[in-house]
Order: structure tokens, then C-alpha cells, then sequence
């Protein structure tokens, strides 16, 4: 990454850059080998193959079969697919669906805007650590259930559902069950089939893979509309003339991001733990988030008396990008739907800072960070009329 | 977030920060849960404002406004400082992003409060928006 | 392009190569500017100041103002999204929609999807050249018509519509118009605004640009659902991280196409004309679509007692690559709907060929397609059971 | 459409490709409405095929199925012309996409028609499909 040299990129739960070996492998597509995959001639035979060729690398680091991947523009397209697909497809059957209310607002807005169509959503609570029960989901289930979306990592605590169990709670019910594994790829090992997966989200910018392309799983035989009507590509389930290289790069991004999860993960949570353990030592600050049930890339607090986006612009200023959960760095102006859902109180909310970990950070950046964020807080804390005077410095 | 280059520079150096410790007057708008705390304070010698000093909980627009304000009201009499718009603020920072003028308005508040408790304390009638 | 130096490319209605410039335009964005334009700090910045002056570049194109482009994962989506967008936000105000025979079935899938949600569409029939009257347009409009959707320029025959005309009825019946100028773009010049048009579809890999980028333009104080909800994106009209590095391709490669409009389409013109003229001295040979009316890259021909995907085969031996109408190449083995609309008998649109010029063709490539086919063509008569014993040569 | 390298092969350089002139059993199937016409040329000696050739409108898979159809009942008795079926076809081509597997149906349906024309011609019962 070119970046800055010395910036130090700490939002890879936003997006991530895009992998060396992945531009290689995009780049025939950009230049020589641009034929359409539906087209007859060799060009066009080459582009087919090589998207079927990134099918097999989804399907392999899901377990799942070649013919159950298809290719959309990114996590938002599968999340919207997934869930207005089955509602739509499944009306007879029922009108109800079973969400939480920590999922991303891809999820959320669908659901919402289902609500507008007659369908009823229940959105599950979470605990304090941003975890679903699967107790909970099991006591929502009603007769006309047709789908349940839990997410399989959050994208702004980075909370690990327990997806397993909740699959076996809708597969013992009969019931369709979605996860969105936008935030899990290349982070927890993914087995669609063990864990009772109907349908599942991805997006290939999240794992060091190009933007605008994802992928939904869907397991053969659901029922399901497409959300994209026209050509017969996808197997005649979302129309469209494929992304040619950002399949290809896809696949690459997914395949090198699950060859990896063991040997990243454990670096990365070594990184966390001495993230969070740094950053704690920073008075009246809170860890978001479990524990432990968390992705290992996931570091997320509050600190009280202060505001993420000045924070944010403070840290950018010393060349180190975060993110923040703060309404005044939303266009909504709304505080972050999940840290609301955690029961942080709305004050404190907006003091919350996000970094999350890639595979090009090391221990000098987590130092750093170490070094610049108190400062900055104490800038901030001095400035502050929220501030109590045994936090102050000046 | 698109700020301009004088709302980064009264966010990253902003001018009267602080507290007076004998203020004769402050004002307070805000709250924590809106994400936007502004704190005013005002040293008031003859009808004019000697000295002012703000805190700010917020975001950059939040901190650059109280900034700006405080400027623009420094050695001004009550009257003029009365009469500082949001609109001025704004303009005065090249502008902000539409969705954070209420930051600017937070200042014009905070500013009238101050003034306000300076004249209740004097046990002047307090002054009302459309004056 | 790489194809194959000797290879011959006439397939620019099905996709094109990326241009050089646009290449260049992306690759920065593939390896060091690859910030997320939601972000606060610097490379999220330069991400959204990217995108906006590629909007900036569609609007320019398009004669329309900047916040009323929206980017897309190309013109498949766009075409759903304005239709079902338009639908679903009007339905108070009617449930007809009004469309041609002819449109892609990206707008006619989207159309009979809708038909089952409880709306009505007019399929409006069109002459023997592909041509849609504005007189039927009119006659067709209802109390509860809320959209009239008539593509610019159809893909397999090149026929053009008389878009400003059915604009202007649209226009007095107070009917959202919407047209898929998918293929029109870089060939047929735009002003939104003068053609009233209130929605356009266009997708960037038809002129050059990338594939998986389109985008829609929707005129101000058009109202219309988001077709992917979730985040605030695209003036939370069109959720999903964007894709940085289309977007700007699409941008330059819109840019690039307008300004080379005129003179492109000069030489494009004398190419088809030259290349039209050559294959109908084959006997037994039709034009389909208008003589005129028609886009300067197209050509398409009607071959009796052949089939189309037979010689696409012998085509693609001797390094041409075209494309066919007939439902041999097709996945839904039914004959191009375009020419049965056209009213040409099943019989012989078997026989159609599809010649699409792009900006790398020359007169060389026409005189060696104009050596090839009648060779081929003759060839297949020979094997044909029913071509008259005067057209065999053996 | 992915055809295997022996469908090329066939489709490319078809075998008995033509007609013949006094043939003893003509068989045609399939319409140009559904994009696909086999015809088939049988001269029967002994009751043998001693020649065969046939003519197609159609695509890359009924070309190659057609002359490889030809090839396969060349030299065979009648009775065992009558048993190849499209899966024989289909298999000596090295497999067809599965949507272009009716393509392999006609030849074996040409084949029958051609086989009955020539009973039929000869005064005799025309076989039936289950014989
Ligand atoms: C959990 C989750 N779901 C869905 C999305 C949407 O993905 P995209 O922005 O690639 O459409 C994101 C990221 O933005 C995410 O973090
Ligand atoms: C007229 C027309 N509309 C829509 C589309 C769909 O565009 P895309 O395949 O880029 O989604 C195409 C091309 O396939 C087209 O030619």
C-alpha cells in the first residue's frame, strides 16, 4: 500500500487494499482478456472459465458446492438479495422475519422497508456484549417464520454470533437462515454445511479483495427470488454481465484470505490484546464489544468527555485512520445502532473509536498508536467542558 | 466529512480555549447526548467583552465554530456580540458541511446564554431572540 | 487489446475493451488510493473527490446536473432499480407501466416481476424496423400509468427510438420516463433535459469502461425507492461501499466517449455501411432493424437455410468473434425476442448475425469479414437441407 | 457453449456429409422454427447400410451429432442402426451441454425415419420405437 509511508491504516473493517497478487490477477482482465462470459468465441470462453474457476474458490472456502456461489456487487447487493429473495419467494409459507438489531443497516434497511411491504420483523436485543441468544431466537419463532438473519461477525465490535447454534434452532424449525459473514471471511473459518448456513454474504473488498463485487451463497434448493432481472447469467438468479475481474480477484482474495486465517489470526490477536490493553490504561475507557467472542482484528472503546470525529481528525492528522461510532460522523447524525444496542449510554457513545486490524499492521503501528491516542485524548479532555477537573491537565 | 482550510485550523489551533475562573458571565448549550457541549465564558468591562473563553464537546465543526465565535465577539460591545449570526460564523469559516451548520447555530446560542447570565447577574432584564 | 493480434473483434454491443486511459485512471485506485470515501481521513477523501468528479463527468455527458447521477453495478441494475424504484414509490398513484417488445430483459423481466406484485404492463408492439410509434405511446397511457420505459437504442438491431418525442408525452401526461441508453452512449449524443427524460440507465463496459459499473440518472424531484438499502452511500439513494475504482474508469471512459462522439461515429458509419453493402450481395441475405435510424456500430443480418451459432463456430475459427439471435445460442433455446418482434418468421432468425463495429475496427477487418462470411455462409448452405438446389455449390 | 475437441472435430469436418442421389431410405425430423433440421440418406444392401449421408440445418452439437450418428451406423445391419440411441451418440462425442442433449435426440430420430422409409418403400411394417 502507498498510502503515506508512514500512515498507519487501522479501518480494515471499512475496506482493506487490495492484495498484490490480486491486482496480478485482475489485470489480464483489464487489458487483454475482456470478452463477455456469454459469448461463444475463445475470449469470451476464457472469461468463463476463469469466473467458474473463482466459483470453485468461493464454494471451497465456504464448503459448499460450485453451483451454490453467485457472484453480486458487493455485501449490500447479497444482504438485500438474500432477504427481500426469500421474502418474496417464500409469501405464502409466511410473512415473518427474525433479525437482530446489531446487524449492518444492509440488513436493517431491507427489513425495514419489508415492513413497508406487509412482511413483520422481529429485531432480536443483544446483551451488553453484542451477543444474540440463540434462545432468544428460538422464542421469536412463530408459524409464519420464513427467515432468520444473524450476522456472523459485527462490523463495529466485531462480536462472533453463535451462528452454529442458531442454524440448528432454524433448521429444526424449517426455516431459512441468512447470515452475513461480510466482517468473518479470512477471519473465522467458514463451514456453510456445519453450521446449518442457508444463505450467506460476502464482499471481496473486506478481505484485501477488489470493491463493488461479493457473493451470496445459497444453499441448492432454497427458494428464492432473484433481486436483478434480465439475462440468463448466474444461472438465471442475478442478471447481469459479470465483473470479469473482480470475480477473478475475488476468488484470489478469498482463496489467499482462508489459506492464512490460522497464521493472520494469530498475529492480529496478538496485536488486539496489546491494542486493548494500551488503550485501557487511558482512564475512564471501556473495551466495546466481548471479551473474547471477538474478531480478531476488532479492537473497539469508549472514552469519556470526548467526541470520535474530532478524535478522528486529530488522529489523521498524525497519519492514522480510524473510524468512530459517533452520530456527528454519521449523515444521519444518529450514534451507532449497535453500541445504542449494547446499552452504552447515548453520552458516551459518541467518545467510541473503532481499529480494526489488517495484515500489514505491526507492533511498531500498534505502538504508536499507543503513543499518539492518549495524547490526543487528553487534547480533547482538556478542551472539553465534560471533563472532570482530576482528568484534566491543563 | 469536507471541512475547509480555516475550519482545520481553528479546530486543530483554537483560539480561547479555556475557562475564566472569575467569568462574569457563561452560557451553556448542548448536551452529551446529541454528540455537541459548548461552554462560554465572558469577561464583561465596560458594556464590552474583554475576555471570552470557550470549552467545546464535539466535532471538529463544533470546535472550530466556538473558535471562530469567540473571535468574532472578542472586544465587541454585548450589543454587537449579540447580534453575531451562525450565518456569520459560518462565513467567517469559508463554510461548513451542510450537515453540521447546527454546530454553528450551537455557537450563537451558547453566545447569547453567556450574555444572558451576565445580565441576570447584573439583575439586568435578560435579553430575548428577536432583539 | 491482446485478443489475438489477427483476431477481429465485432462484438462491441456485448462488451468492449477497456481503453488504455481508463485503464490508467483505475490502477491508482487498485493499489494505493484505496480509502473508503465514507472515511474521514485522507485516502477516504481522495476516494470521494474521485467519485464525485466522475460524477461530475456523467452529468456532463448526459446534459444533467451532478446530484442526479447514481452509480451502479451497471446497466442490468439500473434498469431494475428504475423500474421497480418508480413502481414501488407510485403505487398510490397507479399500478401501469408502458414498454416496448424490444427492451433488454433486463427491463423486461424486471417488467413481468412486477406483473406478479400486482402491477400492469403495456408491451407496446413495434414495425417491421424495431420501431415503437409515439402515437401508440400515447394511445397506451392510462389514468394509472406511472411509467413509460422505451430504450434509447436497442441492442441487437440498433434501431433508435424517437426518444424525444415520447419524452414530450410523457412530459404532458405528467408520466416518469425512463430510458435504457445502455447501448446509445459514445454513439448517440444526450441532453437529458431536452429529451425529457427523467431516468436513464447506462453501463460502462458498452463504451469502453469497466465492467460492474453503471449508473442511473434520475432527474430532481423524481420519486423513487433505492433498489439496495443499507448504508447512506450515493446520497442514501444506493447503498454499498463504492466501487472506487469503476466508478472513475466509467467516468473517464464517458469522457473520452462524448468528446470522440461525432468523429467516431463518422467512421463507424462508413464502416457499416461499407460492411452492410458487402453482405447483402450474398443471396438471400436481410437487413434487420432501420436503414437509417439505426446505430453507426450495427449491423445485423438475416442468413437463410443457416443457423446462427454454427457460424458464430466457423466464424470464431477464422478469428471473428459476432454474436446470433438464434436460440441455439441462446440459454433459453427461444429465438431472439427483438427480431420476433420485428415480425421476422422463426424460420430464418436462426439465421441472424450480429456485427457490432467498435473503435479498433478498420476497413481492413470489414473486407477480411466480407472474404469470410460468404465463405462460410456457402459452406453451411452446402450441409443445409434447406437451402434450394441454385444457392448450393455442391 | 463449451463443445468437447471430438465435437469440433465432427462439426468442423463433418463425415457423410451430402446426399445421395438414389437413395432407398430418406429420413428428415426436427423444423427450422425450432432452429434444428436433420436429414438422412440411407442405401441399404443386404440389409446393411452400405452408404449414409445426411444434411443438417442447426447448430454446432446437431452438425457433429449428425455426422457422427452417420458414422456410427455405417456398415451396421439395420437392426443395429435402429438401436443406437442419442446417449451412444452423445458418449463417441466425448458428452454435449446439457441444454444441447436434444440435439443427439434427433439424430437417432432421423435414423429411425430414414430406417422406416426404407421398410415402408419395401412394402413392410415400419418398426416401432419400443422394438
Ligand atoms: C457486516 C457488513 N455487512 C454488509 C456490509 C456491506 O458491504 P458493501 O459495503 O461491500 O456493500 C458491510 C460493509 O460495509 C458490513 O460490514
Ligand atoms: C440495451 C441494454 N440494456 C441493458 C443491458 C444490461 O447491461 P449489463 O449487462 O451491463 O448489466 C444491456 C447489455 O447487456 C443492453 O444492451
Amino acid at each position: 500500500m502507498t498510502v503515506n509511508d508512514r500512515a498507519i491504516y487501522m479501518d480494515n473493517s471499512a475496506t482493506t487494499p487490495l492484495r498484490k497478487e490480486v491486482v496480478e490477477e485482475m489485470l489480464p482482465f483489464m487489458t487483454g482478456n475482456f470478452g463477455n462470459p456469454s459469448s461463444i468465441y475463445e475470449i469470451g470462453k476464457i472469461s468463463k472459465h476463469s469466473i467458474d474457476e473463482a466459483r470453485r474458490k468461493v464454494a471451497y472456502a465456504l464448503g459448499a458446492e460450485e453451483n451454490e456461489i453467485y457472484f453480486t456487487s458487493g455485501g449490500t447487493e447479497s444482504d438485500n438479495w438474500a432477504i427481500k429473495g426469500i421474502a418474496f419467494a417464500n409469501r405464502n409459507k409466511g410473512k415473518h422475519i427474525i433479525t437482530s438489531s446489531i446487524e449492518h443497516h444492509a440488513v436493517l434497511h431491507t427489513c425495514a422497508w419489508l415492513e413497508g411491504q406487509g412482511f413483520e420483523v422481529t429485531y432480536l436485543p443483544v446483551d451488553k456484549y453484542g451477543m444474540v441468544s440463540p434462545e432468544e431466537v428460538r422464542k421469536a419463532i412463530r408459524d409464519d417464520t420464513i427467515l432468520i438473519s444473524i450476522m456472523l461477525a459485527n462490523n463495529e465490535i466485531g462480536t462472533i454470533q453463535p451462528v452454529e447454534e442458531i442454524g440448528k434452532i432454524a433448521k429444526e424449525n424449517r426455516i431459512y437462515f441468512h447470515t452475513d459473514a461480510v466482517q468473518a471471511i479470512g477471519h473465522v473459518p467458514i463451514d456453510v454445511k456445519k453450521m446449518n448456513i442457508d444463505l450467506l454474504s460476502l464482499s471481496g473488498h473486506k478481505f484485501e479483495g477488489p470493491k463493488g463485487c461479493g457473493a451470496l451463497y445459497v444453499r441448492k434448493g432454497v427458494k428464492i427470488e432473484p433481486l436483478l432481472h434480465g439475462g440468463a447469467q448466474e444461472g438465471r438468479r442475478r442478471a447481469g454481465t459479470e465483473n470479469v475481474p473482480g470475480i477473478v480477484g475475488l476468488g484470489k482474495a478469498i482463496e489467499l484470505a482462508t489459506a492464512e486465517i490460522g497464521e493472520l489470526n494469530r498475529t492480529l490477536l496478538e496485536l488486539r490484546e496489546r491494542l486493548i490493553k494500551g488503550l485501557l490504561r487511558i482512564p475512564k475507557t471501556h473495551l466495546n464489544g466481548h471479551p473474547k467472542q471477538r474478531l480478531a482484528n476488532n479492537v473497539n472503546i469508549t472514552l469519556e468527555y470526548i467526541e470520535g470525529e474530532s478524535l478522528l481528525l486529530l488522529l489523521n492528522a498524525k497519519g492514522i485512520f480510524a473510524s468512530t461510532g459517533s452520530a456527528c460522523n454519521s449523515t444521519s447524525l444518529e450514534p451507532s445502532h449497535v453500541l445504542t444496542a449494547c446499552g452504552v449510554p447515548h453520552e458516551i457513545i459518541h467518545g467510541s473509536l473503532r481499529l480494526s486490524l489488517g495484515r500489514m499492521n505491526s507492533e511498531k503501528d500498534v505502538d504508536r498508536v499507543l503513543e499518539v491516542v492518549p495524547e490526543i485524548v487528553q487534547k480533547l479532555r482538556n478542551m472539553s467542558p465534560l471533563t472532570p477537573e482530576e482528568y484534566r491537565t491543563t | 466529512m469536507e471541512y475547509s482550510p480555516k475550519v482545520m485550523d481553528h479546530f486543530s489551533n483554537p483560539r480561547n480555549l479555556g475557562s475564566i475562573k472569575n467569568s462574569d458571565g457563561v452560557g451553556e448549550v448542548g448536551n452529551a447526548k446529541c454528540g455537541d457541549i459548548m461552554k462560554i465564558y465572558l469577561k464583561v468591562e465596560d458594556n464590552r467583552i474583554a475576555d471570552v473563553k470557550f470549552q467545546t464537546f464535539g466535532c471538529g465543526a463544533a470546535i472550530a465554530s466556538s473558535s471562530m465565535a469567540t473571535e468574532l465577539i472578542k472586544g465587541k460591545t454585548l450589543e454587537e456580540a449579540w447580534k453575531l449570526s451562525n450565518k456569520a460564523v459560518t462565513e467567517a469559516l469559508d463554510g461548513l458541511p451542510p450537515i453540521k451548520m447546527h454546530c454553528s447555530m450551537l455557537a450563537e446560542e451558547a453566545i447569547h446564554e453567556a450574555i444572558n447570565d451576565y445580565l441576570r447577574r447584573k439583575g439586568l432584564e435578560p435579553w430575548t431572540e428577536d432583539e
